[in-house]
């Protein structure tokens, strides 16, 4: 008779409830002869999210009193880290569904499909950041990859939706492949596709002839460029962005990033960790080019949406800082990153879908002119969003840059630190260029932008977020390196 | 001597299964008819499926059989004939600027990494297993593999269905016809 | 017994306040401006009060008004705040700064905005001024960035955009090597007593060096302080910026924001890394003469009046550096005296051009002729600024220019010669401006100009009253700045012994 | 040579001369009979059919016309092979080899009677017993359509073209239950092996899987495994009056008789099949009779086979070809969800009797939840959520009322 | 003996370098749907290879994983070259309706 592993349920409780209330919405709206309106699964996708994070906080609090710990057979651990990334998702997942309730409003793109996807991508995400099997961790990233194609295709109204996913698509699918086929040769290389046995593997053992394991945490290190579009793996970034719909852009730029980067940091620097200075150069290198290629190519953009793909590009430069510094510091300040990055690059693609209209086409920056003098509350609003992801000082984007720079610092990356503040410098050039048009006065005459209530919360959200962690960053901070402190063997 | 040193037949099978798989992939991306290509692909399939076997794996064989040639191929040569991909002009797309040199010389880099990282490692370390139940031969495999699919990997099996479901939600999603006539009642 | 630090926090948040004060009258025309003028009077009230109350022999170090509180552990992140005599002037200045721009340079497109980025950046340069802890600091230091951004380019002239991203980029770039520092010394200090992540000034200083390790940093963070100041050869943002902000930018820019850089200079880069002064002095000093001579030329062939104010800023900057790096205590004082006594008569420079180009439209010096006939007054007020900057003896700039010079001399004499044909330029470029402008024959336009109004008057006033006051009787500022800048010797001095 | 061994037991004393010769004559003789057996099948099926229509059917040629067979085979063979000018010629040759190869691999797993002792050897009397067994089966199965699509497609020509599209189609769709109802025999056996499946229920009637399992996995099997054939009443493909002729529309000669040559293969070989996962293959009654006890499992297997191959003639006679979105329909609608749930039920019922009451109750809930989306479908499929295009639709006179109902509601 | 495990891990390699490639240059989605089954199935055959030099059963459970994404990744990816084929017919259908009037 087979021993069926035992689960911890609170460990998979929120992956639980994302496939839950998808499948419940799922089934609900076969089962219903009228179709269930857009409030209701928004509403139900709200509730998830915060019942997702509500759990989030006891799995906080029990990590802390019982410590961290491995369940089903050691494929998820619950751990504080896992936690946080939880609660990124769920932020994330909270603030897309209301913001793609108005976006289906807008472009009357009917059913709730859109819900039931957020959901099911969303426990993809947080399944990738509490995994400790590499196939799990695969399965995930599939299931987050999966979700995102269809939702990139989602827009029947313009062509250039489904074109976009294609091309996803099929550089997903590239790194998908290349990632496990990396999995393959650490399996081979240790025996184990479990992210702690594997770690202990190396602990104990001293490998005469490494290359294998080395050769199948270049592959994963790959196959994760390329879902955080780091340069030279970038080149699908700025297409999708701009075909997707708006607010699925905000989505993706959002969970990918959490998903992808935590997930890894996982596999790297826990199940690999012993051997992170052979990785260093290739992530020193990525760090490089993502920040320096990322603010270059972005000053050429006209398009906001391809702008804020070169801008997230730049981004995602920033986040590997931390992971190439290995510390607890620099997990801490990559978690410090990634966490807040969620909703300001949401929002901030909120913004923009408001802007771009029913038809999502408006991304042209001129459309942007003069919007602050219209409605000076978007206009500030959008100005902060970019202030932040700028670097302002006294935004959560300052901190942000402060800290996975300063650990890179820390583990002695002179270079990098001042390379990556050079693109930072770069960057402020598209940045501030999109702020001033919108103080522009050049009169275009241009109709009010409505701001519906849910994408306005969004945005209120994202802004009231920026500037007050921006001044006490304090409680994000403590989390992260609460988070981190106890992750690094 | 080196190769002699091995019985014969494994050998055989392994040339077999090779030329299999080799012809098969460069049909694959050679052949301009998508319907020949989607032939080769099976052939491929085939080696691999012979691979399998001669390493033992017979179950996976067959589910590689059944899942990939039953209905996978049969999925792309529908959505072929359906769509009349190989008569008109087909869907088309250029994911990245590189060019055939460049992807050529990306690739024969990589695999070239691959097989010196390999060499260089012993092909493998030779390590006890760390997980999961010795390997036992023949028939008990199959039990074997399910058991190791319910214990070690119980959270990945489950996972999948959660994969396969929203496979199936977005497959429909994207297939189903668009709504304009009904919506405009 | 030290003062509390709650009134430094009051000018910190008094801005602040008034930001929201100016926002919620913003619908009722002409409410803002009075509420702006508002704020700044009791900024201004506050400074004064607090520029009393200090008392620089309170501590060795000549600090007051210290607090400190630690905000986020992990970050190294603090609020930490203190007063001393270097800091003292330049609070002042802030709040003068502030009160003069709104009164004297009004614009009335958008005013509630540009009196709240005002009021911003009044905040982000008094935090700057009064930040005892680097971090915060840095902070505020690039937060003035924002807001003048937002000025340039909102307001400015008819190249604002490029003018403003120049200036920002250039800024920006400038203070990434500061960042670096920063963080190295604040890892440096962590690992070294293996607690937390302190930025902390007085920590900071009494970390232990290499020698090399000091050279570096004193570069970094000189660069970042050379770009702002502008020093020369970083300087190439500066004329196009201050010739294309509104005068109220300009003002803020030149007369307070370049000061961030020779106080960033005096207090940081001299103060954190005493062992590079031997090496870097000669470099430092080269380049505050070059940036004197160069100054002076090329205001010489300058086209308009705010470039020339520009280009002698320049020069003014490289006598401040040239006194603030010299080493002698009273160079020091006078670099000290020097940065408050140039931002009052770059005040007073940018209101007048400000008056001039309200009634001509153009501050090019070809289209200006003659207008000592039809505005008497403002050529009065106009030569009392302009001997003051010449460093006319018994005006604020000669006290301050012969105090760096004096000092200097004693220590590097050469460079002191090469500095002192600076105030020969100045006097030159000057008065040849002067010439040109308001003397001569008037034509149409310009005969037509109408003088200084009683209200233009009264702004002015306190510019000249500074002026005069501080050309026969500085002893109370000299006073209130020499325990610091004596400490900041010692300092230095101990940390050459040390090694 | 270890895990040849515990495949097959022939192997257990080595790869000898005299092993690998049985192993060639099971292999020449199973063919033989194969090719015998299609011979037979396509007479019978002809004088079945004839019968039931109150026809003659073949006679002249060999007694009671056995021999018409041969006599077409011998016409095909010299008919002109003719290849369209627009077909894809390598792929068009290719095609009715993949029909027919499928056919002959699958009976190599199917045992048709019990174990012999040659020479030491003990021999079991079936080609190949390997350990993923019945998968083999399902394999052979997916592979099977390829014959039927590449054929369409190769013709370069509009209806074997449909034809195509509908096979992969239909394929697809019943190689879910089929592959659920042998999921449960799977169950219930513990083994893949075909050889373990038939041992598994040699032990008298109660046994068989037909009976142990309930009645309905040997249904949908027997449904599935029809649809899988493409015989009637779910032969679309090749549906005359629709399309010509189907996928072959285009083939002559030799050509037109392998494929012809792998339906009634493919017939027997799943009579075979359905015989040894439901029947018991060669289970029955054996008399005690030294030496030729061996021949009764065969006896018995034969008789079983013929009695189902008999059942697909019956069907084509008697059942009227389904519409291919009734294929559809019920393909996805009932079969797949049917299989699933009893799938449910029986492994329920294995772990102990509270589970299975409790699978009862679950794909109870199931079928009341399956019954009410299916029922608001049917009303969609017309509207917005159509995914099938509308073809030949006719809209029964409740629907009618239920459209016309909620429009007025609206 | 069974032949190395090498050779397998080689051939391995190079059907996945045989399917980066294709994905990388044919511009055609569904070769290139059919480069990335390459590249999977060299996946799983490194799987199956070290699964039995490890003489570990994990690696033949992983295959089974990998078998089930790229079911799900071409249902998934098929779709989507459906989707806009049929958005290119439907753009034309509104083209012509236009037309009409």
């Amino acid at each position: 008779m087979i021993k069926i592993p035992s689960a911890h349920y609170l460990a998979i409780a929120p992956v639980l409830i994302y496939f839950g209330a998808s499948l419940a919405l799922l089934i609900t709206s076969a089962l219903r002869r009228s179709r269930l309106s857009a409030s209701a699964a928004t509403s139900l996708s709200v509730l998830s999210s915060v019942a997702v994070i509500v759990v989030a906080v006891f799995e906080w609090l029990y990590v802390s009193r019982h410590g961290a710990s491995e369940t089903v057979a050691h494929a998820i651990v619950l751990d504080r880290f896992g936690v946080l990334a939880t609660v990124a998702v769920a932020l994330g997942t909270l603030l897309t569904s209301l913001v793609a309730k108005d976006w289906a409003t807008r472009s009357k793109i009917l059913g709730i499909e859109n819900q039931i996807l957020i959901l099911a991508t969303s426990a993809g995400a947080i399944m990738m950041a509490v995994a400790n099997d590499l196939i799990v961790i695969f399965l995930g990233l599939e299931i987050l990859s999966i979700g995102l194609y269809v939702l990139v295709a989602m827009d029947r109204h313009r062509a250039r939706s489904a074109e976009a996913a294609l091309k996803y698509f099929l550089l997903g699918g590239l790194a998908a492949a290349i990632f496990i086929y990396g999995v393959a040769i650490l399996y081979g290389a240790t025996g184990t596709t479990t992210i702690s046995t594997m770690s202990l593997y190396f602990a104990t053992n001293y490998l005469l002839h490494p290359g294998l394991a080395y050769l199948g945490g270049a592959l994963v290190l790959i196959a994760f460029a390329f879902k955080v579009a780091a340069v030279p793996f970038h080149n699908w970034a700025p297409d999708v962005y701009e075909g997707a719909p708006t607010p699925i852009t905000g989505y993706m730029a959002a969970i990918v990033k959490v998903g992808a980067f935590l997930g890894f940091i996982r596999v790297i620097l826990s199940g690999l960790g012993t051997n992170l200075d052979t990785w260093r150069p290739i992530l020193f290198a990525l760090i490089v080019l993502s920040t320096v290629v990322g603010a270059v190519l972005g000053l050429a953009q006209k398009n906001v949406k391809r702008l804020l793909a070169y801008s997230s590009i730049n981004q995602a430069g920033f986040m590997l800082l931390g992971l190439w510094a290995g510390t607890a510091r620099g997990v801490a300040s990559t978690l410090f990153f990634v966490c807040t990055y969620v909703p300001v690059i949401i929002a901030t693609f909120a913004i923009v879908g408001l802007v771009s209209g029913a038809s999502d086409e408006a991304h042209d920056i001129d459309s942007y002119r003069g919007l602050g003098r219209r409605q000076p509350w978007l206009g500030a609003a959008l100005a902060v969003l970019l202030l932040s992801q700028l670097g302002a000082p006294f935004t959560l984007g300052f901190f942000a840059k402060f800290s996975v720079v300063a650990s890179a610092l820390d583990a002695s990356g002179t270079t990098l630190g001042l390379v990556t503040m050079l693109s930072a410098a770069i960057a402020a050039v598209f940045y501030l260029r999109w702020t001033q048009l919108l103080f522009a006065d050049d009169k275009v005459s241009q109709s009010r932008v409505e701001i519906p209530a849910a994408t306005g919360t969004v945005i209120a959200l994202g802004v009231a977020t920026v500037l007050i962690f921006g001044v006490w960053p304090t409680p994000i901070m403590w989390l992260c390196q609460h988070a981190s402190i106890a992750f690094l063997p | 001597m080196l190769a002699l040193s091995y019985a014969l037949p494994s050998i055989i099978v392994f040339v077999a299964s090779a030329a299999l798989i080799l012809t098969g992939a460069v049909g694959v991306i050679t052949l301009k008819n998508p319907v020949h290509a989607a032939l080769s692909l099976i052939m491929t399939l085939f080696g691999v499926a012979v691979a399998f076997i001669a390493q033992q794996a017979d179950f996976l064989a067959a589910v590689q059989i059944i899942v990939y040639a039953g209905a996978i191929v049969v999925l792309f040569l529908f959505v072929i004939m359906f769509l009349g991909v190989d008569r008109r002009e087909g869907v088309e797309v250029q994911p990245l600027v590189g060019q055939k040199t460049l992807a050529l010389f990306g690739v024969v880099v990589t695999i070239s990494g691959v097989v010196f990282m390999m060499a260089r490692s012993h092909w493998v370390t030779g390590i006890p297993s760390l997980s999961g139940s010795k390997l036992a031969n023949g028939a008990h495999n199959v039990n074997q593999l399910g058991t190791s699919v319910f214990t070690t990997y119980l959270f990945a099996f489950e996972a999948t269905a959660a994969l396969l479901i929203i496979a199936v939600v977005g497959a429909v999603l994207l297939a189903r016809r668009e709504r304009s006539t009904g919506e405009a009642q | 017994m030290m003062h509390s630090s709650w009134w430094l926090s009051a000018l910190l948040l008094v801005p602040l306040f008034g930001i929201a004060l100016v926002l919620l009258v913003r619908r009722r025309p002409g409410a803002s401006y009075v509420a702006g003028i508002g704020v700044a009077t009791v900024e201004m009230v506050l400074s004064i009060i607090v520029a009393w109350m200090y008392n620089p022999n309170i501590s060795r170090t000549g600090i007051d008004f210290a607090t400190r509180h630690v905000i986020s552990a992990p970050l190294g992140l603090a609020y930490d705040v203190s007063l001393d005599g270097i800091s003292l002037l330049m609070m002042l200045l802030t709040s003068l700064t502030l009160l003069l721009a709104l009164i004297g340079a009004r614009d009335k497109r958008r005013e509630p905005a540009l009196i709240s980025w005002l009021l911003v950046l009044t905040t982000a340069s008094m935090g700057s001024f009064l930040a005892h802890d680097l971090l915060l600091f840095f902070l505020f230091f690039e937060l003035t960035l924002v807001p003048s951004y937002f000025l340039i380019s909102q307001w400015g002239g008819a190249e604002r955009i490029r003018a403003a991203m120049k200036f920002f980029v250039y800024t920006f770039v400038g203070s990434v090597p500061l960042l670096i520092g920063i963080l190295f010394l604040g890892f440096k200090n962590q690992h070294y007593v293996r607690g937390a992540l302190d930025f902390s000034y007085t920590t900071l200083s009494s970390v232990s060096l290499t020698h090399t390790a000091s050279v570096v940093l004193f570069c970094a963070f000189g660069f970042a302080f050379a770009v702002k100041a502008p020093i020369w050869p970083f300087h190439t943002w500066s004329p196009i910026t201050y010739a294309e902000a509104p005068t109220a930018g300009s003002i803020e820019m030149s007369a307070l924001l370049a000061k961030l850089g020779s106080y960033g200079l005096v207090r940081f880069a001299i103060g954190l890394f005493p062992l590079a002064l031997n090496d870097m002095r000669p470099i430092v000093l080269t380049l505050a003469v070059i940036g004197i001579l160069y100054g002076s030329a090329m205001a010489c062939v300058a086209a308009d009046l705010k470039r020339v104010i520009a280009y002698s800023s320049v020069a003014q900057m490289g006598f401040i550096i040239l006194g603030a790096i010299s080493g002698s205590k009273i160079a020091m004082i006078g670099a000290v005296l020097l940065m408050f006594n140039h931002g009052v008569i770059t005040i007073g420079f940018f209101l007048l051009v400000g008056f001039i180009e309200k009634r001509r439209q153009v501050n090019t010096i070809k289209d200006l002729r003659g207008l000592q006939s039809s505005a008497p007054v403002m050529a009065a007020l106009f030569t009392v600024v302009l001997l003051a900057s010449i460093g006319l003896p018994g005006l604020s700039g000669f006290i301050s220019e012969y105090l760096i010079l004096l000092g200097t001399f004693a220590t590097h004499a050469w460079w002191a010669v090469f500095g002192a044909l600076g105030v020969v330029g100045a006097a030159l470029y000057w008065l040849w401006v002067y010439q040109r402008v308001f003397h001569g024959q008037a034509d149409s336009k310009n005969r037509e100009i109408e003088d200084v109004n009683s209200k233009e008057r009264w702004v002015l006033v306190p510019v000249v009253a500074l002026i005069l006051v501080l050309g026969v009787f500085p002893r109370p500022a000299i006073d209130k700045i020499s325990p610091s800048i004596t400490n900041l010797i010692v300092h230095v001095s101990q940390a050459g012994a040390s090694k | 040579m270890n895990w040849f061994a515990s495949v097959d037991p022939l192997y257990a004393h080595g790869t000898t001369g005299i092993v690998i010769l049985i192993a060639i004559i099971k292999i020449v003789v199973g063919f033989a009979s194969i090719m015998g057996a299609v011979t037979l099948m396509i007479w019978f099926e002809r004088k079945a059919i004839s019968k039931m229509q109150s026809r003659i059917g073949p006679q002249r040629w060999g007694p009671f016309g056995l021999l018409q067979t041969l006599a077409d085979g011998i016409k095909l063979f010299f008919k002109e092979d003719l290849i369209p000018a627009e077909a894809d010629r390598f792929v068009f040759k290719l095609a009715p080899y993949l029909s027919l190869v499928p056919a002959l691999i699958t009976f190599s797993i199917v045992p048709v009677g019990g174990t012999l002792h040659i020479a030491g050897h003990t021999v079991q009397l079936q080609i190949a017993n390997p350990p993923m067994g019945i998968l083999v089966m399902l394999a052979m199965s997916g592979i099977s359509v390829y014959g039927v699509m590449l054929a369409g497609w190769a013709s370069g020509s509009k209806y074997p073209l449909i034809s195509s599209v509908r096979a992969s189609a239909q394929m697809i769709s019943y190689e879910a239950a089929l592959g659920m109802t042998i999921v449960t025999i799977i169950l219930a056996t513990g083994s893949l092996s075909t050889h373990d499946i038939v041992t598994a229920q040699a032990h008298g009637i109660w046994h068989w899987n037909l009976i142990r399992l309930g009645i309905v996995p040997f249904v949908v099997f027997l449904i599935a495994i029809t649809a899988e054939l493409n015989r009637p009443p779910f032969d679309v493909v090749e549906a005359e009056t629709e399309l010509v002729g189907g996928f072959n529309t285009e083939y002559s000669s030799l050509r037109f008789a392998l494929f012809y040559l792998a339906e009634f293969m493919n017939t027997i070989t799943m009579s075979a099949i359905l015989v040894t996962l439901f029947f018991g293959g060669p289970a029955g009654y054996v008399p005690p009779i030294h030496h030729f006890a061996w021949i009764f499992p065969i006896l018995w297997f034969l008789g079983k086979t013929v009695a189902f191959a008999f059942s697909y003639i019956w069907f084509r006679a008697a059942l009227p070809r389904f519409r291919y979105d009734q294929l559809m329909d019920l393909g996805w609608k009932r079969l797949i969800p049917l299989s699933l749930g009893w799938m449910l039920i029986v492994a329920g019922f294995l772990v102990n009797r509270w589970w299975g009451l409790s699978m009862i109750v679950t794909v109870i809930a199931g079928w009341f939840v399956l019954t009410r989306a299916y029922s608001l479908g049917a009303d969609r499929t017309s509207g917005a959520d159509s995914v099938l295009p509308e073809v030949g639709q006719r809209p029964t006179p409740s629907r009618l009322y239920r459209q016309r109902t909620t429009k007025g509601e609206k | 003996m069974n032949v190395p495990a090498a050779w397998y891990l080689v051939l391995a390699a190079v059907l996945f370098g045989i399917g980066a490639y294709g994905l990388l240059t044919r511009r055609s989605a569904l070769i290139m749907f059919m480069c990335l089954e390459l590249m999977l199935n060299a996946v799983n055959l490194t799987f199956v290879t070290f699964s039995r030099t490890l003489s570990d059963i994990g690696g033949q459970a992983s295959v089974f994983f990998v078998m089930v994404v790229a079911a799900a990744e071409v249902t998934v990816g098929l779709g989507i070259v459906v989707a806009i084929f049929r958005r290119r017919s439907t753009t034309s259908v509104d083209e012509l309706s236009e037309m009409k009037g």
